[in-house]
């Protein structure tokens, strides 16, 4: 096994599963369209709460994806091969966590001007949405990967991984809001995409070892 | 084809569970041995592969490849090593050729051909691995044996659910790994007459 | 030989004995300090002039919440220890230690709110503190839930030093953020911090109070402790001998 | 004493519900703690002595 044979196959397997990410993507619509029907389809409302249902439905589209990054490999033994096969596992676990986040957010990122028009979004602030998108989460997924890789011998993990994880994930929500509140009020919002920025660094640091630790804990 | 390897247990405590598997063990395996470890269900012969290839850690002991001192860090080891454990470690949405392309970068395709030809595995070579059987599955997991070229092989069951040419070939295999200077550690509860073998007793 | 005390910390057998000796006088400090403040607190520290008596609610509410937060601290260096050094004794401290900071901060989080009716008119207000003190709460329920959940001893201990470690590297974070929030946000008309200072009859029963607790949850942790490691030791000999030759 | 009388304590100006409503709550909240610490303590002295006692025997 190699870096490069490992990057290949994972998106292989992320092609075959492609249905998953596609389930993840209507999800993360149905949740959004829930606000709407379910709370106030007035603008009054939609506009300056788009942000902040967005970012929950996101929240929660990728703890699901996340929360399957490892199940299959745990099932099937490639998990354990990923730990003995003599590569830096962090490194492994790293490029995986890449991989995933192409798969789920690139798709969401196209999605976005459509939801943007159905919440009454304007131009500038469904920019600055989409740009906390792409820098925030993946954080979310760094900090999401622990705990899935913590409870990948638990039969019924995705509960517990919502309980562990999702308070972790109020830092992300709050900048990122704030960032799209301050460009819908016309401010200067770069402020919070470099807190956000700051965020993904370092759990982009921190993560892989701590998911190693964790993966390495779980195979025995 | 290899250099000259070795690996050496000693006085190695395994506990899994609060149930203490190996006491004390040590033996060593060089190249051209293989040898079958020994003992009843539960007493812990896959731990003691898991221990050596890196996933368990011991209580205490000493493990050595080689002439190199690996019981902290094991990269030394795992560099030179193929592991099978129970679940093979075969992606199951991936083709044959996909998962042994994944696992052996480098085998030429005129090598990967003539494995899985002589696996029986040639036909069904662009088949997603799920929509095979256990028995063809377990060969494509099989086959990284004859295309990695590793020195150390650690087999957890190898010759579960496989049929009689599966063994025959398996064992033809392992034969000739050991004779080219490889060292084979494995499980099994079968008879091997056509190896000689040595064998590790675990004792529960 | 200055480290001798910290070796022999991390043998259980030694740890044992030592918090057999110190586990009661510590409790029993803590219970009579507690006790002190806060009769002290509830009956003779004069009036607030602003809130009335129930400001009297702080000597509680204080020093929980400083207990909720110091247990965390004391919960994610622990995990850092063991994660770094595999100290044996970490994964029991971390064990006995987290149900204990839930309760504190489950306390701090319903005598907050109490505190809250009469002081800001509502029981709940997205205060930056309150909302700490709750993502607190969940972050020891999620431990508690790991532990729980794992069955696999070697795991267990792992997974949870793992998400205390994550948890106190993101506490700074969390708290920073919900106070951004909350500063761009309209604030409550009243809080808490607004009072110039307080007179030393009113901050000296809480000094009481708050060593008071401290050293109860200690005394408590070092009980709680105990079990767990006659649980987890039990094949060794001295946990017999200790168990069938001094009952309680 | 803040208080001139006992009632007066237990009334607190207005704000005697929520006083004595915090602190019964957390009072119950240590208590309970204090309780599952000492009988946790005790169950597992239990356990362990039933088991060694099987092991003797046996």
């Amino acid at each position: 096994m190699t870096y490069f044979s490992f990057v290949r196959a994972e998106f292989l397997v992320l092609w075959r599963r492609k249905q998953d990410v596609l389930n993840a993507l209507l999800f993360f619509v149905i949740v959004v369209v829930l606000f709407p029907i379910g709370i106030d389809s007035s603008s009054e409302f939609l506009t300056p709460a788009a942000s902040g249902i967005i970012w929950c439905a996101t929240v929660l589209a990728v703890l699901m994806a996340v929360d399957s990054l490892f199940k299959e490999d745990y099932r099937d033994g490639s998990l354990e091969q990923l730990v003995v096969c003599g590569l830096s596992l962090p490194l492994l676990i790293l490029l995986k966590v890449i991989a995933q986040w192409l798969a789920v957010i690139l798709p969401l990122l196209v999605i976005m001007p459509l939801l943007g028009e159905m919440l009454y979004l304007s131009s500038a602030s469904l920019w600055a949405l989409m740009v906390t998108l792409l820098v925030g989460s993946p954080s979310l997924f760094f900090m999401g990967v622990i705990g899935a890789a913590l409870t990948v011998s638990i039969k019924q993990g995705a509960i517990l991984v919502m309980l562990l994880i999702l308070p972790f994930y109020l830092p992300v929500i709050i900048f990122s809001t704030l960032a799209v509140k301050a460009a819908q009020a016309g401010l200067p919002y770069s402020g919070f995409l470099a807190m956000l920025l700051a965020m993904s660094l370092l759990s982009l640091v921190l993560s892989p070892f701590m998911t190693a630790i964790a993966v390495k804990a779980s195979v025995n | 084809m290899h250099s000259f390897a070795s690996l050496t247990v000693s006085d190695l405590w395994i506990e899994r569970a609060e149930r203490d598997l190996c006491k004390g063990l040590s033996f060593s395996v060089q190249s051209g041995d293989v040898v079958r470890i020994l003992g009843e269900n539960g007493a812990g012969k896959s731990s003691l592969l898991k221990v050596i290839v890196g996933i368990l850690s011991p209580l205490q002991g000493q493990i050595v490849y080689s002439g190199e001192d690996v019981t902290v860090d094991r990269r030394f080891l795992q560099q030179d090593v193929i592991y099978l454990g129970h679940s093979s470690g075969i992606k199951p949405q991936l083709t044959v050729i996909e998962n042994l392309r994944w696992y052996c970068p480098d085998a030429s395709p005129s090598a990967l051909h003539e494995v899985l030809e002589s696996l029986e595995l040639i036909d069904h070579i662009d088949v997603p691995v799920k929509k095979l059987s256990a028995g063809q599955a377990r060969r494509v997991a099989l086959s990284r044996l004859w295309l990695g070229k590793k020195t150390l092989w650690l087999l957890d069951e190898p010759f579960a659910s496989l049929d009689v040419r599966g063994v025959e070939l398996l064992e033809a295999c392992i034969r000739q790994h050991a004779s080219v200077g490889g060292l084979v550690l494995l499980t099994t509860h079968q008879d091997l007459p056509s190896l000689s073998t040595r064998d590790v007793a675990l004792l529960s | 030989m200055r480290w001798v005390w910290f070796h022999k910390l991390a043998s259980p057998k030694w740890f044992y004995s030592w918090s057999n000796f110190w586990a009661l006088p510590v409790f029993c400090f803590g219970c009579l300090c507690l006790a002190i403040g806060l009769v002290w607190g509830l009956a003779f520290a004069p009036e607030d002039y602003q809130q009335g008596n129930s400001f009297r609610i702080i000597y509680i509410h204080v020093p929980v919440a400083m207990l909720a937060q110091s247990c965390y601290l004391a919960l994610g260096v622990a995990s850092f220890v063991f994660l770094v050094w595999q100290m044996k004794m970490a994964p029991i401290f971390i064990k006995a230690m987290a149900p204990i900071g839930a309760v504190m901060a489950l306390i701090a989080l319903v005598s907050g709110a109490i505190w809250g009716k009469p002081t800001w008119g509502t029981w709940w207000v997205w205060d930056a503190r309150l909302t700490s003190v709750l993502v607190l709460f969940f972050l020891y329920m999620g431990i508690i839930a790991l532990q729980s959940a794992l069955d696999d001893l070697v795991l267990a201990n792992k997974a949870a030093a793992v998400i205390s470690v994550v948890g106190l590297i993101n506490l700074p974070i969390i708290k920073y953020s919900v106070v951004l929030l909350e500063t761009l946000h309209q604030g409550p008309t009243f809080t808490l911090t607004k009072k110039p200072e307080m007179p030393p009859e009113m901050w000296l029963p809480l000094l009481c109070a708050v060593i008071g607790l401290y050293s109860f949850v200690a005394g408590l942790v070092l009980w709680r402790m105990q079990s767990e490691i006659l649980m987890r030791e039990h094949r060794s000999s001295w946990v017999k001998q200790e168990v069938m030759e001094n009952g309680l | 004493m803040a208080f001139d009388s006992l009632s007066a304590f237990l009334m607190m100006g207005k704000h005697g519900v929520y006083v004595w409503s915090a602190y019964g709550f957390s009072a119950l909240a240590l208590i309970w703690l204090v309780w599952n610490t000492l009988s946790t303590r005790q169950k597992t002295r239990n356990i362990l002595r039933k088991r060694f006692v099987r092991s003797q025997t046996r």
